[in-house]
């Protein structure tokens, strides 16, 4: 079982230094009224302002190239900056794709013309990407797309629609997983490419679909008759399902997996604490234990993912834990908060409904539990 | 790890495989003696390592000693020796004597401290202790309790005080031993910082139990999905069944989470923390103890609640240990109290800041 | 089941089908009040149910009224029905006149009564109370408070006073009312035996959410068993893929038993036991409230998580329903003392023994 | 959902009489020494003197014709019997299935002198069955078993075997599934057929197979040209399968499903009540009402079954429920234990370790968790 080893990570002067800047920056920030803390901010939080702040002080695409606009940064310090900002529920959406998934396929992928075009604009905290994969019908089984581009001078044309694409409606670039080849049933993974669109091209149309909780934040992208010119290719022609599998396990492990509802259980113990009841903070011993773990888990993944090793099972389990554990956040927080004599703040009032209103998202986005579960059993079993 | 650690963990592999034997822990749970097993690691210099060589030891680091101990727990070895090692630490951090025969602890609560009075030949012994592991067959339990004037540890002979034979879930001699008025000539009776070498113990101990369960839930997953790939129904191998790749993964979820644990747990015992690492590590784990217990017998079905089959003796020390040296509630009710003093900035930091 | 009552379960039913629509309710959440279906239901008689004939009301049991009820959590409907029938039960009891009209309560905590001063033209009235169920749409609302001399209730007109909105997780109009010296001429002030009236009220509307939650889970596996039939994956329905099935058969489990709990509450209500079955039935089906709403999203996937469908109206709706009048955890509590005061004999006989 | 609709059981003035009978008999049992309060005493609790007094009062068979030596009593009185043995951990192991299986097996397809030959002894507590079932190479897959009994003049040569089978070294009969015709693999369910085999015969040999407790519960039984006269066959030739599901059926939604530790249950609600801290109490509560509602369940269901209806997929939720519930009180008994600063008797830790060391059995007896949840779900689609 070595394959499931992960390393201990440890936390240099630097590193910590680095903590203490990025603290003090969102203490001041919260104490300006940029924000207040929320649940789910990296879905939810989107505030250009923010992210061009952090792009100012190079915390957007801190592990690229210099010459690209990065900081040549560790894992750790990247992963550092982001828990940080997830933690305290600052409004990180805007840029979340851009940096987290949009840059590394574009510095494994992208021609040095797309590189040049995008990431310092990116790490500037003012361009933002979208997501193209899902389909009205391809969800869990993403081969069966059918977005279509056809090949004309110059360029393609593209037709056809994405679905669940979180952002569209701000971001100004989409990377779209599409057929540039006839579906071919014996092998559905092949002819797909991956192509860069302008989201205010003409023949582009972004339509809300609104939560259930009204917020909008996703949406359905539908293309008609999209021109996208040559230099809009990603990688390779015809290795656009390596490339989004790829970009996707990107977004797997990192701590947004179980910090989603953190900013709740940080008011919560505050609240505890000053009831001074020992025994209900106690009651959160088990999962305040398991967020630790996560946490590890998941340093120890981005530590491997500096040394190149793609440690995809531990990847899947840290979202798997780590969902239920985002869950159990709000579940605790609603039996602890009336099983307290106190009455509670306003402020944890909205944390929980924010808190048991997205639950249901964070087991499906990036891959369902049962997709997951079957990742890390056929790892297991192949060892 | 470097090559020595990794020479270690080779050797105490083979060892472990040649000679503790499924056979060899049956026995055991019937009352006997593992001497070969002890004294093949003994030979080895397993039993005295994270003590210098100058106090007797054999050398290297506490992340040694435990990762032999996280073998020990895979394979079940029915010998003291994660008491050995504690009892060794702290007899050496006191300046005393250390051993390379089994001994063993009894840790008292509050209230069953044990009585020393000297008289001018030696020491009159009384006390009680319950739950001591393996007292049965440990050369000496180190006790705590009080003399005329001051705290105390001794070191004494099972066979001079009446011994219980006791079990744990997993047939591991938990014994109770009483000294009744005990004259014991040679005894050595050590005086001690009360708190702190209680609080020492019960960390040490809780990290013994940490790394022992860590070894044997890496054996749980192995023989799961051992089992399941080569057990066949309705024609393929079970592991080809949703549901059973559904409790794979999270038994697979259980191994991982519980080994990072107790790999912080440990670097932070290396490091001389006795802190909330610990804590959590043992929360954590005493959880995945549970859970991959039952995940690991029901997708192994009638076969693993065999006595024949050896799936049991991991699930059921993983049972029995998760209860020694603190259940979630007890360790719960401490994170509890260290948050309380130590979280005034918030648990995001209470977490984070070492 | 009576003829009568199979009667009113298929005309409320058809209303329920016909008027209360996922529009109807999307409408509602934005703050319209369903008149149509409060009359719909007025005129059909289905308002007054379990008061007799002889004092203004349709007749009927307890359990038709509760059956009616289920099907108002099943459907959503944006009336307070449930506070309604409550109040008027309540009024009923104490011989006062009974309404068609919708009403609600504000049930207080102990030290949040409000205060009834008589002048010799009528009442001065000052309280606060949050979180009452429908009270911008409600023409009386029931509220507990004391006079100079003794505790009462008394029915007053939200008008009156003041109204702040808020809403639960469903959209559910839950308002505070604040009442500062208000002067009200015509205002029934009744005296109360105030322990009687609030276990009255408090078991009540804990047996309203209990029917709500038990009508709104019988959607959500009809939802989810429709859908995951429909939906089709890899080329199949999503219902053969096993691991949706575990999830559907778990769904299913929470579904029988919120019923069968359910069931027995109101078998107890009607037999006037204000006891353990409703405690412990609140208990199980505000679990089975979360665990469903979790299973029926995560088989529905993306699109039951969107606005457009109607899944979402149920489940914010459990998620709402299992804090009013009572979490786990309150009447835990409540169960505890009643194991402690009636248990002598062993919780076998405190569970088995009516 | 109208098909997962049970009724409300409403207890007679004769059936709270009845319980008043029974628990006056077990506590005399208990005070003159008779048995130890133990957990999964349906499966461990072998006590024939206990059989026999139970028989004696008429409480084996309660439900069957008077002919066969039946009380004809409702099949509410019979669970009222049988729950409160099992909540007092009473040994009711020797006769349980003859009880709960065979006798109703033989009702309904065993021939007027097999019924008149067994049933009356059954019901006097003195005549023990066993399952013949499962077999080494068909445990899930029931369907793959192949011990075989061919055709001879006045009768059947047996040869095969069975595992997993309980009380076979105590029993002195067992209801066998074997092949009477070759497997056919188009349908292999055909041409099975149920023959009951005297355990005493010529050619049987029972092996024990010790649990990881080191108690014999389950046996192998190995059939070597075992003669069978024709008497023996129960029910059609070649109908064996139908019968075994049957057989099988009978055994999903009884109290013993949920039951089976509650011995620690109430020993730990009586310590608990003796420490006076209601907040540990009130934890108990989740579980309680879980457990209240189990058993209105299963008393709906057998209420049902009375009126000759058969609610499988409830059915199969209670015994669901109900095993996963019966781990949760050793689980939550462990940790209550350890909160309350109370020395516990000795009694407790007993408890505890049966719960705990029998618990693996809880799921897997009468069909896995798995299979349970498929048959549910197939309802549930159904409908």
């Amino acid at each position: 079982m070595k394959s499931l080893q992960l390393s201990v990570v440890q936390q240099s002067e630097q590193v910590k230094a680095l903590r203490r800047e990025i603290r003090n920056f969102i203490q001041t920030e919260q104490e300006i009224g940029a924000f207040e803390p929320q649940c789910d901010s990296w879905l939810s939080g989107y505030s250009p302002e923010f992210s061009r702040k952090l792009g100012e002080r190079g915390w957007i695409g801190m592990t690229w190239p210099k010459c690209y606009g990065g900081q040549e940064r560790s894992a750790i310090e990247r992963y550092v900056i982001t828990e940080e900002l997830l933690a305290a529920g600052s409004p990180v959406a805007a840029h979340w794709i851009a940096d987290r998934q949009t840059g590394p396929l574009l510095l494994r992928f992208g021609t040095e013309y797309q590189r040049e075009l995008f990431l310092p604009k990116i790490a500037r905290g003012e361009c933002y990407f979208a997501i193209g994969l899902s389909e009205p019908n391809a969800g869990s089984d993403l081969a069966a797309i059918n977005s279509k581009a056809t090949r004309v001078d110059n360029g393609w044309i593209l037709n056809g629609s994405k679905i669940w694409t979180s952002g569209a409606h701000y971001a100004h670039y989409m990377i779209t997983l599409c057929r540039t080849s006839p579906m071919n049933q014996e092998n559905r993974h092949d002819g797909m490419s991956q192509l860069i669109v302008d989201l205010t091209a003409p023949g582009v149309t972004v339509r809300p679909i609104y939560l259930m909780t009204g917020e909008h934040h996703f949406n359905e992208v539908i293309f008609e008759d999209v021109f996208l010119p040559d230099e809009m290719l990603v990688g390779k022609m015809g290795n656009g399902w390596k490339q989004g599998m790829a970009e996707l396990s990107y977004e797997r492990s990192g701590p947004e997996r179980f910090l989603s509802t953190f900013p709740l259980l940080e008011e919560l113990v505050n609240a505890l604490q000053s009831t001074g009841d020992k025994l209900l903070i106690s009651q959160l011993s088990p999962l305040v234990s398991q967020l630790w773990t996560l946490r590890n888990m998941s340093m120890g993944i981005a530590q491997m993912l500096e040394d190149e090793i793609t440690p995809d099972v531990a990847a899947a389990l840290v979202k798997d834990l780590g969902t239920q554990l985002e869950k159990k956040v709000a579940e605790l927080a609603r039996l602890l908060v009336s099983s307290s004599h106190k009455a509670f703040s306003p402020q944890i009032e909205k944390l929980m409904s924010e808190a048991i209103l997205h639950s249901p998202g964070f087991t499906l986005r990036g891959g369902t539990t049962e997709i997951l579960r079957m990742i890390v059993s056929k790892g297991v079993i192949a060892k | 790890m470097n090559d020595i650690t990794e020479m270690l963990i080779d050797s105490t592999n083979r060892i472990m495989k040649d000679i503790c034997t499924k056979e060899l822990v049956n026995e055991s749970e019937k009352g006997r003696w593992a001497a070969d097993l002890w004294d093949m690691l003994a030979g080895s210099g397993m039993i005295t390592v994270a003590i210098p060589e100058v106090r007797g030891g054999n050398g290297g680091e506490y992340t040694d000693a435990l990762s032999i101990l996280r073998l020990a727990g895979k394979y079940s070895a029915p010998i003291p020796l994660a008491e050995t090692y504690v009892a060794n630490w702290l007899l050496n951090q006191l300046g005393a004597d250390i051993s390379e025969e089994p001994l063993t602890i009894a840790l008292p609560s509050r209230n069953e401290l044990f009585s020393f009075k000297e008289n001018k030949d030696g020491w009159i012994i009384s006390g009680k202790a319950s739950s001591v592991p393996w007292a049965r067959f440990a050369k000496q339990v180190l006790v705590i309790g009080k003399t005329e004037s001051e705290h105390a540890l001794a070191l004494i002979k099972p066979e001079y005080g009446e011994i219980a034979f006791r079990q744990n879930l997993a047939g591991e001699a938990r014994d109770t031993i009483t000294f009744e008025s005990v004259f014991m000539e040679n005894c050595e009776v050590i005086p001690i910082d009360l708190d702190w070498v209680m609080k020492q113990l019960r960390y040490s101990l809780a990290v013994t139990r940490i790394v022992l369960m860590a070894g044997a839930l890496e054996r749980v997953l192995e023989l799961t999905g051992k089992y399941s790939s080569e057990r066949n129904q309705f024609g393929r191998p079970i592991h080809r069944f949703q549901a059973i790749q559904q409790q794979l993964a999270l038994l697979a979820g259980e191994y991982v989470a519980a080994g990072v644990a107790s790999d912080y747990a440990v670097d932070a015992f290396q490091k001389g923390q006795l802190s909330k690492e610990i804590i959590m590590a043992k929360i954590r784990i005493n959880e995945a103890a549970g859970n991959a217990a039952t995940l690991s017998h029901q997708i192994h079905g009638a076969i693993g609640f065999t006595y024949e089959h050896i799936l049991h003796q991991n699930t059921r020390r993983l049972w029995s240990w998760r209860d020694e040296f603190g259940t979630e509630t007890e360790w719960g009710m401490e994170l509890a109290e260290q948050i309380m003093e130590k979280g005034q900035t918030g648990i995001w930091s209470f977490l984070t800041d070492k």
